[in-house]
């Protein structure tokens, strides 16, 4: 018992060590301009102080944004989710020439710097017509390596046998992947669906690029507009980073069990 | 058989993909549609956010109110760096906008770009009258006699000091100091240090910030780079490594040294933010955040301000201005760029610089707008903002306080910035570190040069 | 109807040969047992006829097609997998029902075979469960009614009961024989246990690395094992060898070595260095030393109740003898002194082939 | 044929566009980066000559260790912490793998606001235990280690996360084996759980790693590669030849160097490690 106690103790501290950050971040966004300066730094402040919210809301359209972000976010996620299980498939399960060759190509693709293709993509982009679009936001992130080799290692970890046996059944080879693959890879897929929903959202360079109106913006370059007003006080910024956080979090406090159960059942024997 | 029925179904769900792809990504257009009498339409790119942006797009919406046969599209491009790199690429796809707000260092480069239209061509044609203009703002857009851009947001950096702490150390606190060697004293005079001697508050706080040594170049009348600071010719290399460049470092540096200032690295904020909360007597810092300031401080203490200060014994100089330019982009049509040109006026009238001033804390571009009432107020109630009106009229025209024009200026400030944090930091002498930098500064001009010229 | 011929099949994995070449015909209604040590090539035999692999070269007809190259769904076969390979996301019912799915059978078809297998395999309360939820026999049962619904030529079956205890294995083993004599289908059985092999086969095939060894009933492979490695193999406890010297003497062969000499009756071509081996059950006590008795030191007494195994040691060699009856007066180092009755089988020592099958002579009068 | 997907466009948005930089790297290029004259190797030449491009690889790989080591280490630890039945360790899990729901930007502007050097929390709590204020940010002694600092924040979560899984896989029967045999609990560490870990923790590594090579959300909005240089890594380097001083041939260059890099490390890793990782 005692060393359940030393434990949870150890758990809390590590706990509140990681949320600190983001909890301070909430509390300065409550804070007035002039609590956010002073110092020593201000950790309750004297009274909520909610017009940074409105603020960040009038600052940027953080709701239309978020509804981008969520767009295309989510499709990147299905997206990403049938690409990267129909070749993680082929890879587990197929036989076929240069597949060795193939994976290790794959694998390659996730150390390219992103940073170092963003302007030959532009113009792919551009000249598919899709600058300021869904589409230019979300295809070219549609396939994954990681996903790939996520789902590829589940699936090695399918017993081998239900292969054979769904074959003498009479079950085809996209069949049985659609029959027997997916349903039973759902906790692989809900990780990689959950990991490739937070980097969508999260991300910053290329929706810059690209997009040219507001009505096609997503969440982190409103983050982007509010830091300017970062000039003199915190709590506008924090407000905007809460906001756009929010969708995140929760979604991970809602996936974190699946993706837990996904990485781990990616190892155990089923 | 199954299978096909299997591969039916697949094709169904993907088309059912496509289609819901192509109607959400279509949602948008659907408010450009129908022709006829339709307003010309021009895109404005701009590069402010937060307060600024928000009275950018106020200005905006106003014009479109005002104008029913010109719709101004506003869009926002990331910070000034993000938007030129954007602009880079547009240019590459042909696909620039009409108007856009490009910072002050990226004149050279625009002009380079042979991408934009000299707005000097529709001053001319319509004879438009520049004189209520501020003199030394155009005179930095000017080059080789034309005006190319036209001043939207401006602003001088300022010596910001907090005067209560003056009075606390038996100096006038109106009378701030002028000269780097009066900084120099009166720094060590307001700093605080506990009985160890342990500095517990730097008199002065100033960014590692390229603009500032620029700005104390400029004061010296000392220029940037060669060709006449890089205006009667391309620039071919810098001159920045001069006396008067090391002797900014080293002003800066022994200030540093005994403790009476304090680095706190290359973010303007967080000087901005130490002065603000009594963490400092003294800052240096862009008349653009004066409101920010006045905001912040909420009247604990009366905050003072002064002209940026020169060495003893220098003359003829002055600030340089900063800030940004409204540049026309070229490879439009001319109803379009007819368009823009009325935008690009309507945002540096009067009326409008008024309220972008009291908005943001910009000099108003043009002498006229201070006679508008609100301006008036505004003013009244800032009287520290007069300092930086007088500094900015008390700076002759000449190639120093023009800036230099450089076409690889980000890389040259960001080289100072380096070679000024390694002075600093007692790593290398004044001399040594500006000349390495400008060693850096001049491959990349050749560089620059030699790929402009093709 | 199901014949399966095998026509110079085999298979090499790179450089390495899984199955050398071999023919051989399993008849309808057979219940064909392909039993060998872990690696000996039965698995990948079953997994060709499955279709899950192509031979490297060879064909395989069944009834006389060419099947070869077909896909496994269209060879009208079953197969129950040593892990049942249970979908486990589909109930006991879907499982079973699964295959019939994809032929497009409806569903009342589907459910009136479903529900007669479940009837035959006592699955009828289980149908509405998933395999997680099911224990180890029951998941055999399932995999076993998965393979029954099909109602197909030839059932395939690899290690079925391997991962079953021993009880349920031996009356799972008994199940299987009855629903061969039920179903009269073909069945092909792949195992490496002995017994399963001579209680449940019709005919057995015995391979090594590879090879086919022999084919034959079970008791054929029992009684006339071709050579050293099947003697071994069948049989438990097992057969024990002994090294030494054939030689004729008259009409009797005698084999010699430094601790015995036997005289064995029979015809016996071959002379020169052999290895004779005797089963367990052919050795029986005797007390005094004759002229076919071995004497050795007892090394080991297994006591399984109602037999024992005493192993003792001949010279450098061993051998076991099955006593039957509780108990015995033997003792753990005491010398022993048994006779062999019945058979002596002889193997060429550096072939292993087997040369003659013999029987014991022993001279002394109170032979009963 | 399952393939065809994924392969279309990593072709399209991956191979093409590297390509395309190899190509950049070897050409002279104009102001908005199209290519102009053939420029051979000249860019590589000038690269491997420059001090700087030198100082950027140094950064690079001591970055990639300040981050790698103690994120995997402390998530390591965390996630041995919550693998266990205890009540309410759902909750526990979900705070360690908070992290990664925060945006880069979002989490760099948070640092960026604790780092303050004069009013940021980290300051005040060294003055609280009276030690002298630290230039987080503008210090070139430590700019490297507070950038680190976020990147270990942001990346403990999933590792942990990963880790986490990694343990569970790990059967019980093992552990009272060890135990029946008398290991004690460090022990039991060492010989089971880090064997027994070595998949996973080598996925980790690999992952950590590319990530720590290609950072730049932090290095951008924190520092830009200052001060002196000390947190100028390839990729921001990259961006600011590219982006700031035209010089696409460069830029482009030097991310060829560091794809090569990572693909270096990678496969050593890969033959390296992986001899050592125990497989199941």
């Amino acid at each position: 018992m005692k060393k359940n106690c030393v434990r949870y103790l150890i758990l809390i501290v590590m706990g509140l060590i990681i949320l600190a950050p983001f909890f301070y971040a909430v509390i300065v966004s409550f804070e007035s301009a002039e609590d956010t300066l002073a110092f020593p730094p201000v950790f309750v402040p004297g009274e909520i102080y909610i017009k940074s919210y409105l603020e960040a809301f009038r600052t940027a359209p953080l709701v239309i944004f978020i509804i981008n972000s969520f767009v295309v976010s989510l499709s990147v996620t299905v997206g990403q989710v049938i690409t990267c299980s129909l070749a993680g498939y082929a890879f587990a399960f197929l036989e076929f020439p240069f597949k060795k060759v193939l994976f290790i190509i794959f694998l390659s693709t996730m150390m390219i710097p992103a940073e170092s293709i963003i302007i030959p993509n532009y113009f792919t982009i551009r000249s598919l017509g899709w600058l300021d679009s869904y589409q230019g936001l979300a295809v070219p992130f549609m396939a994954s390596a990681f996903g790939t080799f996520l789902l590829r290692q589940y699936f090695q970890t399918l017993p081998r046998e239900i292969y054979d046996a769904a074959r003498i059944d009479g079950c085809g080879r996209l069949r049985f992947f659609l029959t027997m693959v997916l349903p039973l890879s759902k906790p692989a897929i809900a990780t990689l669906a959950v990991y490739a929903f937070l980097t969508t959202y999260n991300q910053y360079m290329w929706p810059l690029l690209i997009t040219n109106t507001d009505g096609m913006r997503t969440v982190q370059i409103g983050l982007a507009m509010l830091q300017w007003d970062q000039g003199i006080s915190w709590n506008t910024t924090m407000a905007g980073i809460v906001i756009v956080s929010l969708p995140t979090v929760i979604l991970l406090i809602a996936g974190q069990k699946q993706l837990v159960k996904g990485l781990t059942a990616g190892s155990v024997k089923g | 058989m199954q299978k096909k029925s299997l591969w039916k179904r697949i094709a169904g769900l993907l088309l059912l993909g496509v289609m819901v792809m192509s109607i959400t990504g279509c949602g948008d257009s659907s408010n450009e549609a129908g022709k006829g009498k339709e307003p010309t339409k021009i895109v404005f790119w701009y590069a402010v956010g937060g307060k600024v942006g928000e009275a950018t797009k106020t200005l905006v919406k106003e014009f479109n109110d005002m104008h029913p046969d010109i719709k101004v599209e506003a869009v926002f491009q990331g910070d000034y760096d993000s938007a030129i790199n954007k602009l880079k690429q547009s240019i590459a796809s042909k696909s620039t906008p009409n108007v856009m707000q490009v910072y002050d260092i990226g004149t050279r480069f625009m002009i380079d770009s042979k991408a934009v239209v000299p707005v000097q061509k529709w001053i001319d044609k319509e004879n438009f009258d520049t004189s209520s203009y501020e003199k030394n703002i155009l005179a930095y857009y000017t080059v080789d006699n034309k005006l190319y851009s036209m001043p939207f947001n401006t602003s001088t950096p300022l010596l910001y000091y907090n005067k209560d702490m003056f009075k606390a150390a038996g100096l006038d606190p109106d009378n701030p100091p002028k000269t780097f060697e009066e900084v120099a004293a009166d720094a060590q005079k307001l700093t605080q240090r506990d009985s160890s001697g342990k500095v517990t508050r730097p008199g002065m706080a100033m960014a590692i910030y390229g603009w500032f040594f620029e700005q104390f170049l400029a004061e010296q009348n000392a220029q940037y780079a060669n060709n006449g600071n890089g205006r009667d010719a391309m620039a071919t290399a810098v001159s920045f490594n001069s006396p008067q460049g090391e002797k900014v470092l080293n002003w800066w540096a022994d200030m540093v040294k005994n403790g009476s200032a304090v680095n706190m690295g290359r973010k303007t904020e967080d000087t901005m933010k130490a002065f603000v909360s009594g963490q400092t007597a003294m800052t240096i810092d862009s008349t653009g955040v004066l409101g920010d300031i006045m905001d912040g401080v909420n009247g604990k203490f009366e905050v003072g301000t002064g002209f940026m200060p020169h060495p003893e014994g220098s003359a003829n100089g002055g600030v340089i201005i900063g800030g940004a330019s409204l540049w026309m982009l070229s490879g439009h049509s001319d109803a379009e760029e007819k368009a823009s040109w009325e935008f690009i006026k309507f945002m540096t009238a009067p009326k409008q610089q008024a309220f972008w001033h009291i908005k943001t804390g910009y000099f108003p571009v043009t002498t006229a707008a201070y006679d508008d009432d609100e301006l008036k107020k505004y003013d009244a109630k800032y009287p520290q903002f007069k300092i930086a009106i007088e500094q900015l009229h008390n700076t002759p025209i000449n190639r120093s306080t023009q800036g230099g024009l450089l076409g690889v200026f980000t890389q040259a400030r960001q080289e100072i910035e380096n070679a000024i944090e390694h002075v600093l930091a007692g790593q290398a002498s004044s001399q040594d570190a500006l000349q390495k930098a400008a060693d850096t500064v001049n491959d990349a001009v050749a560089r620059y040069n030699s790929s402009v010229e093709k | 109807m199901a014949t399966i011929n095998f026509y110079q099949v085999n298979k090499e994995f790179g450089d390495y040969t899984a199955v050398a070449p071999f023919e051989l015909t399993v008849k309808t209604g057979e219940f064909l047992v392909l039993v060998g040590p872990s690696g000996c090539g039965k698995t990948t035999i079953l997994r060709m006829l499955a279709g899950l692999e192509s031979p490297t070269k060879g064909q395989i007809f069944l009834d006389g097609d060419d099947i070869t190259e077909l896909e496994p769904k269209n060879r009208d076969i079953a197969m129950v997998f040593q892990n049942y390979a249970l979908y486990p996301h589909m109930t006991v019912y879907n499982n079973m029902a699964y295959a019939l799915k994809l032929r497009k059978f409806n569903k009342k078809s589907i459910a009136d075979a479903v529900n007669k297998a479940a009837a035959m395999l006592d699955l009828q309360d289980l149908l509405a469960r998933y395999p997680r939820q099911l224990s180890g026999g029951q998941q055999q049962r399932v995999a076993l009614g998965r393979a029954i619904v099909r109602q197909p030529k030839v059932f395939l079956m690899d290690e079925p009961l391997s991962n079953l205890d021993a009880k349920l294995r031996v009356q799972t083993r008994t199940r299987l024989i009855q629903l061969h004599k039920k179903l009269k289908a073909t069945i092909v059985y792949v195992t490496h246990d002995q017994i399963e092999a001579m209680t449940m086969g019709t005919r057995i095939v015995l391979m090594k690395k590879g090879v086919i060894q022999q084919v034959g009933e079970p008791i054929e492979l029992y009684q006339k094992p071709v050579n050293r490695f099947v003697a071994a193999f069948m049989g438990t406890p097992p057969m024990q060898f002994l090294n030494g010297e054939i030689s004729r003497k008259g009409n009797n062969n005698i084999f010699q070595n430094e601790n015995c000499r036997l005289i064995l009756q029979g015809e016996c071509q071959f002379i020169g260095r052999a290895c004779i081996g005797i089963r367990p059950e052919d050795l029986e006590l005797c007390s005094v030393e004759q002229s076919c008795s071995i004497s050795g030191v007892i090394t080991i007494i297994e006591n399984i109740g109602a037999e024992s195994i005493v192993h003792f040691n001949v010279g450098d060699g061993q051998l076991a003898m099955k006593l039957t009856g509780m108990g015995t007066v033997l003792r753990e180092g005491e010398i022993i002194t048994v006779r062999p009755i019945n058979l002596v089988h002889v193997f060429d020592e550096t072939t292993g082939n087997s040369v003659a099958r013999l029987c014991p002579l022993c001279s002394s009068p109170d032979n009963h | 044929m399952y393939l065809i997907p994924s392969l279309s466009l990593f072709i399209v948005f991956i191979f093409y566009p590297l390509l395309k930089s190899i190509k950049l790297s070897i050409f002279n290029s104009d102001l908005v980066g199209r290519e102009t004259t053939f420029a051979g190797f000249s860019y590589y030449s000038e690269m491997l000559n420059s001090s700087q491009f030198l100082h950027s690889l140094l950064v690079t790989l001591l970055f990639t260790f300040y981050t790698v080591v103690p994120g995997i280490l402390i998530a390591l630890f965390l996630a041995c912490m919550v693998n266990s039945e205890l009540k309410g360790i759902a909750i526990f899990r979900t705070i360690f793998a908070f992290p990664l729901s925060i945006a880069v930007a979002g989490a760099s502007m948070i640092f960026m606001m604790l780092f303050n050097p004069s009013s940021g929390v980290f300051n005040y709590f060294l003055q609280l235990i009276h030690l002298p204020a630290v230039f987080w940010l503008s210090d070139a002694h430590w700019a490297l280690l507070s950038v680190a600092i976020i990147s270990i924040w942001r990346s403990v979560g999933f590792n942990t996360i990963v880790l986490l899984s990694g343990l569970q896989a790990i059967p019980e029967q093992i552990y009272e084996s060890a135990r029946i045999d008398g290991a004690v609990s460090w022990r039991q560490f060492i010989d089971i759980t880090l064997p027994l870990l070595s998949p996973t923790l080598f996925f980790v590594c690999i992952v950590s790693v590319i990530n720590a090579l290609q950072t730049f959300g932090e290095i951008n909005i924190l520092t830009q590669g200052g001060p002196m240089e000390a947190t100028n890594v390839i990729v921001y380097s990259i961006y600011r030849e590219a982006f700031f001083n035209t010089n696409f041939g460069y830029a482009s260059a030097e991310s060829v160097v560091l794809f090569l890099l990572i693909l270096i490390c990678t496969l050593f890793e890969f033959c390296f490690l992986e001899k050592k990782v125990f497989y199941r």
